[in-house]
Parts: C-alpha cells; structure tokens; sequence
C-alpha cells in the first residue's frame, strides 16, 4: 500500500490537469488555481524540511568540531540573523532591518555571483572555440562572427561591403535562421521527451521517484 | 551623520566587502570567500524561509482558512504529511503530498508543452515557399529553417541507427545544432560584460567615489 | 534567471517587425487625417452591432462586434471613442460597461455578466460635443460550455501521442526487439564513475536548479537512481546538494533505494544528499566550494539548469573533473556544450532513463516518442505543400485557440 | 581553483595553449578597469534613432512639460541609469518640467537617486520643476488612468505629499497636459505598454530607452511610433556625447568594447596555438 496509494494520487491528480484543460465547465474551471495553491502551499511546508536538514547537517559539524566548523556558524548566524527580524521585528517591508540585510548583503553578493559569468565566458570561450573537429569548429565560426556583429567593430572590419551585407547583418542573419532553426528543433524534440515522461509518470511506468526504479 | 545616511554608508560598506570577498574566488578558494559563501547561503536561507511565509503561507493557507474556507484543509494536511520525513517511521505519508506535486506538475506539463512547444512551433514553421512576390532570400531563409528543422530532429531519432540516410540527414540536423549554440553563447558575451560593468561602478563609484 | 522564453524571440523577430512596421504606418495614416477641425453635428453612428456568448468559456462573458461608425477614419473623421452600454430592458435605462478608443470595433464585456440573463447592447459612437446610439441588439446569454473547441486539437494531438507511446509500450511487453541508437553522454556515464573509483575521490552530482514539477527534474533523478546503482557498486561516495527540499527528499529516497539494489546499504551516507538553498546563485556559490574543496573526480550536471550553468561548468573544469552536463534548456546548453566532456541534449535527457534501464516498457515509449517525431514532421510536408497550392485550411488547424469551429 | 598541473619539459607553445585562466581574467579585469577609471572616448557615433530623441527633446519649447517613466530595477540600472542622467539633464539645462513615476517598484527609489544627482549643478527645485511620483502597481491600467486624471492613481507623490500642495502638478491634470513622454524600461510592464496607449490612444509624442537585450524587439517601432530609442549602455553613451556630459555609459561603453575585443583576441590566440602545436605534432610523428 505504501507504494499504490501515491501511484493512485499520482494518476488522478495527473489526469485530473489534462481534463480541466478541456473542460470549462464546473468543478473544472477552478482545478488549476486549486491545484497551483495546494502547490504552493506543500512547497512552503516543505521549506521547513529543508531548513532543518541545513541546520541539522552545520550543528553536527560544529558539534563534531569537524574541520573547517567554524563556517558552519557563520551560516547559522547569517540564517538566524536574517529570519529572526524577518519574522519578529517589522517583517518584510522597506526600510526594516530585513531589507537592509536583503539589500546591502544578499543583493550585492547575487550580482557579484552573477557577475563572475564575465570572466568564465571569457575563459570558457579561450578552452572551447578551438578548430580541433569540424562540429568544434562550426561552433568557434558562428560564435566568433556573431561577437563579431554585436560591436561596432565588426562592422568596420566590413566597411566594404554594401550596407545590409556588413557583419552585424551577419550575425543577425545567423541568430533569425540557422539558430533558430536549431533551437527549434531541440524545443520539440525535448517538448516529445517531456510529454512522453509525463504520460509514463502518469502511468505509472516511470516511478523512481518514489525510491527503488 | 544623520541614521539614514550612516545605514547608506554602512550597507555600502558592507555590500564592498562582500563583493570582494566573493570576487577573490576567482584568484583560489581562500578564508574570505568561504567566510562570504557560507554567509550568503544563511542569509539566502534564512530570506526565503521568511519570504515563503509572508508571500505564500499566510496568504494561500492561514488567511482562508482564519476565513474559514474549508477547501484549504486538503492543502494543510498534505503539507504536514510533507513534514513526517522529520520522524522516519510515518515518514512514508510525505510520498503522498510528492505524488501529488509529481501528478499535478506532470498533467499541467503534457498539455502545455503539446500546446505551445509542438502545435505553434510547427505553425509558425509553416511558411511560404512560393517565390512569387518574394525577395529570393526570404525564401531562401524559409528553406534553410526547414531544412535545419527537419535534420535537428532526425538527429533526435533514437529507434534507429545514425547511418545511411538517416545518419546524413542527422549529420546535417549536428551542423546547425553546432551553429545555434556556437551563436547563443557569442550573443550573450556581451550581456555578461556589463554585468561586471556594474559590479566595478558599484565599487569604483559608489563605494570608493572614485570615478 | 534566464528562462526558456527568452531564446525564442529571435524567431519571432522577423514576423514581430513586420507587423509593427505594418502598425505604425497605420498610426500615421490616422494622424494625417486627424487635422480637420471639430464640428457640433453628431457623428454617424456605429452600424451591424452583433453581440454573442463569448465561446469556450465558463460563463460571465459577452463578445461584441460592431462597424465603425463613417466618422471614424473617414467622414469627417472626429469620432473619439465608443460607449458600450447594456441593460436587461430593450428600452434601458442602459449602463456604460466598456469604453475604447476610436478605431476600435469590437470588446468582451467581462463586466459582472451574470449566465442565462437576456441582455440589451447598445454602442454609442462619440465625437468631442456630441453622441450618437446605435440600435439596439439583443436579447443574448452568456452560457457556460461543456467543452473548450478551441482546444480540440492540443487534444487530438494528445490522443495521438498516448495512443502511439501506448501500442509500442504494449509491444514492448510482449517482447519485440527494440533498438536503441549511441548516446555518448550516457556511454560515458560509468567510465566517469569508474574514473573517481580509481581516484579514490567523490562523484558530485546536481539535478539541476528547479523544482519537482519540472519534468526536467524527474528525468535527472530517474538518472540519479541509476547512477546512485553503480556508484554504489564501485564503492564511491556520491555527494548531491539540492536546491529544491522536496526534490532533495525524492534524492534522498532514490540514492538510498540505489544502494540497496546493489546489496550495500550500510554504505548510503544520508549526509551526502543534502539541502543548501533555493535561491541560485548561493546555491552556486556553494557547489563551486564543494568543488574545489571536495575535488569530486565526476560532476554530473542534469536537470533544469539556468544562468548560473557557466560558473559551474567552469569552475569544474579547473578542477580537472570530467563534466556530463545534460539539459534541455535551450538557453544554457551552449555554456555546457563549451565547458563539459560530454552533453546531453534536450531530449536525450528524457530518453536516459530508458538508455541506462533498457526497461522494455521504457524503450517501447521511446520507439513512441520517435513515430510522433515522424507524424511532427509529416505535419510540417503535408503543411508547406498544402501552403504552397495556395490552400491554407491545413496551417489553420495548428492556431491557437482553434478558430474553424467559430 | 588551481589550474591542472602542468607537466614538465612542456615547449612554449603548449604552455600557452593551456594557458592558467587566472591570466585571462586579469587581462578582461584590466580590460574593464582600465577604461572606467580613465575614459579613452572610443569614436562613437550618434545613431539615427539617438539623434532625433535628442533633436526632439531640443525643440521642445523652455516649461514643456516631461513624463518620464521609471521602469526598472537595480538589475538593470547600468545600462538604463546612465540614460536617465543624460536626459534629466538635457531637460534641465533647456529649463524643460519632469513628472517622474514608476511602474516598477524599485523604480521610485531609482527616480529619487536620480533625480537628486541630475539636479546637482542646476537651478531647480522639487515641486516646481520636477516631482516624483512614486510606484504604481497595475502596468497598462495605470497608463490608461493617466489620461483621464493622473490623481486617479497618484493622489499622492512618493512622499506622500498631495499633489495639490506641488505647483507642478497644478497644471498638469491628464496626458493633454504632457508634451513628450519618456519611458525607460528594463521589460514588462514598459515601453511597448506606453506606445499602445500615450501614443496610440492619446497621440503623445513617446521616446525610450531599453536595455540592449530588448532592443531589437523595440527598433521597428521607430520612427513612427517611437520618436527615438536608446538602445543598452550603447545607446546611453550616445546620448552622454549628444548632450555633452560624458558619464558612466561613455567609461562603460569603453570598457565593454575593449572586453570584448580582448575575448576576441584570445579566441585567435588560442585557435594559432593550438594549429601550431598540432603542426609540431604531425612534424614529431612523420620524424618518429
């Protein structure tokens, strides 16, 4: 039972959003938003889960003293630091202390993160467009040519050539037609492999999700 | 010094440090990034623990059912099924609320992707061959969208083996899979640029005043 | 977060141009015959009012169409606007639901519309000092239908797929020979495992940045489950950080089941599948310390992966770790294209799990996935000739919502 | 994040193949910095699209009045921030009036940093010569409203100050009132919203700046619909040298060309290395 019954809630629940698409009608109408809610609100519980996995997992460490523990605190403190106001003291709303530690630490930190993809398409592009086979190859030429349009430079490099005809040209040529010719092909091709995936959840073939494939 | 310029300067401060910290990654692993990531993973925590509870909890749980609208106990007892992972012998019921998440996900996901990923990607595939009051390289772009179309997804076929025709027509589907990602990842170069851009004007300017 | 929308707009950039070309020349027009002066005489009315039950819906709605009225882009041209207005009596009093700008003829009265109640339109066309009514149309209802024929080809479709996915499936079981073509990034699978043993150093695996809904996720783990297997047979530890709980709770449950199938569950460390965070780039910041700290042999990035793919790719290569990247978003695969060993991509993701089992009822549904894959493209031929003969009936069976019905 | 470690007796060349990528990110940090601190000025040239917003902006008559629409977030502030500056300032040098509002939350705040450093050097007061709105939830609705009665959605500015106590807002009841409109906007709700309705619906003259991601979605509305466009950190550094106050977009724009051409540069490096290893190998096999 303990396997049948979540394969039963799995089908009905499955089938259940693939009907209401069709249906208008009552009680169907109303199934998405329920459903979405009901969604959304495991999803909460479940962030309990894992906060008490986090801390679980960094008060062993600092109880076992394991290397390196004192980490484990900061992490804990930053936690502690940012949800006790967050839940007791003035909430989430500007100006509180919640926000000042979202804006001044956790904002700064994102785009820092985040700025880092400038240094690693660097170094990414310096590895990978090298000619070394010709799929290497046709990537480096599409790559390169399409920097190439996106800078004044590029351009100029084809001062030659009529106007409509120059590098960015190029590049937006390649961007409107073979890539998006490529891009769709793998959209549908992956759209077929999820919804295939999905009817064999619904199924119930595909069922390693519940442990034990 | 009045509280609201000494909280600009502090989190400023604060924000400086911080972006160096994580920027010394890119020398090696060293005290100051560790001491930022760990930060950063509490703080991210701890944010949407609460950001979780205002915006989702209260709103779609605790509101309706303090207005007693019943409808939202089914909600309420698969969320704490959820949590009897927390106690290992009843932990079994938290596959309830999944099946349900897994169910409702995958149903909601064979029709969309039916829909938007399969019918409009083939209308909008669907265009004119004619050359009659065409420019010849709108058709010749029309051709070439087909042609790569068509190939990618042989490429995909996985009941048969790539040789023969099957395996030049895949060969061809390769080509302007290369070609697409080759030009995505030239697109976005630029875009990641000014990302930085903006991380250094954050520190040169409005930190350091410099610029 | 980049989402997968955001790629596909260089598609739709073509057909987007041209119809703001074709918009703003309009606007244009309609500037240049704005000059005549205002006058006080009413305009002519707006002519044909046709009201109907909004179609395909729950109820509550009224769709309305009408002829622009002759001082509307001609005439004398001052025609501001129109006044939608409604009334359960023929002879009113009726009450403005809707007002829209010149040029416009036609609205959905979404307006507390009440369902099965006979309803009276009336449309009053306006210039600057003066109205004029139309007459009046009605009665009409807004009903409630049974079933959404707009939608009866993503349901046709639908049954296509089950129905094909559902004979192969049933083939499969009674035992025909299914083929199944090299997917080198699968290939590659053990070898990396089979690396870190020898190494002595961990396997580190990411299902990706999303929640559980994503069937992108789902496919990761039915991979996960295979992989946990092997790992487990080679006696090497495979760390998992998750984004998502619940998904960190199914990989929990995979990796342990993943063990016991290969008879060493003693050896499953619940503390190597763990929580860290859900939002993206601290969970990055901590993936790339367990990279450098842990120094894992493998890493497997498979599921839904966004931005952030690159930084991770990255750093993993500087690890010198071998990298199977698999995803089918379409916007991150070239980061790991550029940044990992192998790729997986697209629908190769889905098609693992059938790869790495050789389930035969998996293997059939891929035989399925391939027969919709053919009538795919048998849709665009057929389509493109049908077109191309000047007959355009076949491309307008793929609109959405369904039109032909109407 | 060491690199791999390199083996011994290995020749130049297939060192610097494998170049350690700590050297490359110095030389794209070097490549950033270096034009941010000291602006080199790289020749750029107005495009069409920039040049007519400002020729636009120019012809309008001293106390015209200005919309200026704040759509955006600190996400996206340096490519939409520097265009912001460039124009307050034109407006405030040609004695123009700017009601600024916001229909992203963080955009009010954004309007406030900038509107206090563009007046910084001119003569002009808050209330008199410009007003900040504040944020609007609603998008296209909140547009609409405006052309009845701006009080319909902003009974009040940022501050909470009625708008009957601004002298400003006195004359300016609905969009008959305003004469150019200027809509920064990083996505949705923005400027396709205030081209449907300022121009289409109300025949406001509407110019814009986006960031260079959604600019070529937005350059066929011009210039029919959209009198000028500033398209990302380019277009905003056009701008900066259109009205003569070089700031963060011109030291940006250097900083991102320069970047860029460095990734270019060892994208061809990094190609003649690896033909000129592979050469050497194919030499060292036909010798053995």
């Amino acid at each position: 039972m303990r396997r049948e019954i979540p394969l039963i809630i799995t089908f009905i629940c499955g089938a259940t959003m693939v009907v209401q698409f069709f249906i208008p009608h009552d009680p169907f109408d109303g199934m998405k938003a329920y459903f979405q809610n009901s969604y959304m609100v495991i999803a909460g519980f479940a962030m309990i889960l894992g906060i008490c996995n986090l801390t679980m997992l960094h008060l062993k460490k600092v109880r076992d003293k394991r290397p390196k523990w004192g980490y484990s605190i900061v992490l804990m403190a930053g936690l502690v630091g940012i949800a006790v106001p967050g839940f007791f003291f003035g909430g989430i709303e500007e100006k509180t202390l919640f926000d000042f530690i979202f804006q001044n630490a956790l904002v700064p930190m994102q785009s820092t993160m985040f700025a880092l993809l400038a240094f690693f398409v660097a170094s990414a592009s310096y590895r990978a467009f090298r000619a070394r086979t010709v799929d290497a190859a046709l990537l480096l030429v599409a790559g390169f040519l399409v920097m190439l349009g996106r800078v004044p430079l590029g351009d100029s490099l084809t001062w030659f050539m009529p106007e409509g005809f120059r590098m960015s040209d190029l590049a937006n040529w390649i961007m409107a037609v073979p890539n998006t010719a490529g891009q769709r092909a793998i959209m549908m091709g992956a759209a077929l492999g999820i919804v295939a995936t999905s009817l064999r959840v619904i199924l119930g073939i595909e069922r390693s999700y519940l442990g034990g494939g | 010094m009045t509280l609201e310029t000494f909280d600009t300067t502090f989190g400023l401060w604060i924000g400086a440090l911080l972006t160096l910290c994580i920027f010394s990654f890119l020398y090696k692993d060293n005290p100051f990034y560790r001491f930022a990531e760990h930060l950063f993973v509490g703080v991210s925590a701890g944010y949407w623990l609460v950001y979780n509870y205002w915006n989702i909890v209260k709103p779609n749980l605790i509101d309706p059912l303090a207005a007693r609208r019943w409808q939202y106990l089914l909600p309420l007892a698969l969320g704490i099924f959820m949590l009897t992972r927390l106690c290992p012998k009843i932990g079994w019921l938290s596959r309830w609320p999944i099946a349900f998440m897994i169910g409702s996900g995958s149903g909601l996901m064979v029709i969309t992707y039916l829909q938007s990923n399969f019918l409009e990607q083939i209308k909008s595939t669907l265009v004119p061959l004619d050359p009659s009051g065409q420019p010849w390289y709108v058709l010749a772009n029309n051709l070439i969208l087909l042609v790569g179309v068509v190939s990618g997804l042989v490429y995909f076929f996985f009941s048969k083996a790539h040789t023969g025709v099957t395996g030049g027509v895949a060969r061809i589907g390769i080509v302007f899979l290369m070609v697409s990602f080759g030009a995505s990842f030239g697109y976005t170069v630029m875009a990641r640029i000014s990302l930085l851009i903006g991380r250094l004007y954050f520190l040169l300017h409005k930190c350091a005043g410099f610029i | 977060m980049l989402t997968r929308a955001s790629v596909s707009f260089a598609g739709r950039r073509l057909l987007h141009l041209s119809m703001c070309v074709l918009a703003g020349s309009l606007v244009l027009c309609c500037q240049a015959l704005c000059q005549s002066p205002p006058s006080d005489t009413p305009p002519f009315p707006a002519t044909n009012l046709v009201a109907k039950d909004t179609p395909d819906d729950d109820g509550g709605s009224i769709t309305l169409s009408w002829t622009l009225s002759a001082d509307d882009s001609g005439g004398k041209n001052d025609v501001i606007g129109y006044e939608v207005r409604r009334s359960k009596d023929p002879n009113g009093p009726f009450e403005t639901v809707k007002s829209v700008s010149k040029g416009t003829s036609g609205v959905t009265d979404e307006s507390k519309v009440e369902n099965d109640a006979g309803y009276y339109y009336q449309v009053v066309t306006k210039d600057v000092g003066s109205e004029t009514p139309s007459t009046v149309f009605g009665p009409i209802q807004a009903g409630v239908q049974w079933f959404n024929l707009g939608r009866l080809n993503t349901l046709i479709v639908t049954l296509i797929y089950i129905t094909l996915l559902l004979y192969f499936i049933v083939q499969a079981k009674k035992g025909a020979k299914l083929f199944i073509r090299r997917i080198a990034g699968l290939d590659a699978l053990e070898e990396a495992v089979g690396r870190a043993t020898e190494m002595g150093k961990p396997i580190l695996y990411v299902p990706g940045i999303s929640t559980i809904s994503d069937v992108a996720t789902i496919a990761s783990l039915n991979i996960l489950s295979g992989v946990a297997r092997t790992v487990a047979e080679y006696d090497t530890r495979i760390i998992v950080p998750n984004y998502d709980p619940i998904v960190m709770t199914v990989a929990q449950e995979v990796v342990r089941e993943g063990f016991l199938a290969a008879g060493k569950p003693e050896a499953y460390n619940e503390q190597d599948v763990f929580y860290v965070t859900s939002s993206q780039f601290p969970f990055v910041a901590a993936v790339d310390g367990i990279m450098v700290r842990e120094r894992p042999a493998t890493n497997l990035f498979i599921g839904m992966f966004f931005a952030e793919s690159l930084i991770l790719a990255e750093t993993g290569a500087s690890t010198g770790a071998i990298q199977i990247a698999g995803t089918d978003a379409v916007a991150q695969l070239p980061f790991f294209i550029a940044a990992c060993d192998y790729t997986l991509i697209g629908e190769e993701l889905y098609a693992a799990s059938a790869y790495l089992s050789r389930a035969p009822l998996l293997l059939g549904s891929l035989k399925g996935q391939d027969w919709m894959k053919m009538f795919l493209i048998g849709c665009i031929l057929i389509g493109l000739i049908t077109l191309n003969a000047g007959y355009d009936g076949f491309k307008s069976l793929f609109d959405i919502p369904l039109t032909i019905f109407r | 994040m060491d690199s791999v470690p390199t083996k011994p007796r290995r020749s130049l060349v297939d060192r610097l193949k494998d170049i350690d990528r700590r050297v490359i990110f110095v030389f794209i940090a070097v490549a950033v910095i270096i034009p941010m601190v000291w602006p080199i000025g790289l020749s750029l040239k107005a495009s069409p699209p920039s040049r007519a917003l400002f020729r636009e902006v120019e012809s309008l008559p001293r106390g015209s009045v200005v919309l200026m629409a704040f759509d955006y977030d600190p996400a996206t502030e340096i490519e939409l921030g520097p265009m912001c500056l460039a124009f307050l300032k034109q407006c405030f040098r040609k004695g123009l009036k700017v009601v600024g509002l916001a229909l992203w939350p963080q955009g009010a705040q954004l309007a406030r940093a900038s509107f206090s450093e563009a007046a910084k050097g001119y003569n002009v007061r808050y209330g008199v010569d410009y007003v900040n709105l504040g944020f609007k939830a609603g998008g296209i609705v909140v547009i609409d409203s405006l052309g009845k009665d701006f009080r319909e959605s902003f009974p009040v500015d940022v501050d909470g100050r009625p708008l009957s106590d601004l002298p400003l807002m006195k004359k300016v009841k609905n969009f008959a009132d305003i004469d150019f409109v200027m809509a920064l906007s990083a996505g949705d709700p923005g400027l396709p919203f205030w081209i449907m309705i300022a121009q289409g619906r109300f025949g406001r003259k509407v110019g814009g700046g986006c960031t260079a991601v959604s600019a070529p979605m937005l350059y066929p509305y011009f210039p029919n619909q959209l009198v000028g466009l500033l398209g990302g950190m380019k277009g905003a550094a056009e701008y900066e040298l259109l009205v003569g106050e070089k700031g963060p977009a011109t030291r940006g724009m250097d900083a991102q060309s320069i970047a860029h051409a460095a990734i270019v540069f060892f994208i061809i490096i990094g190609n003649v290395f690896f033909f000129i290893s592979k050469r050497k190998q194919k030499l060292m096999g036909a010798r053995a």
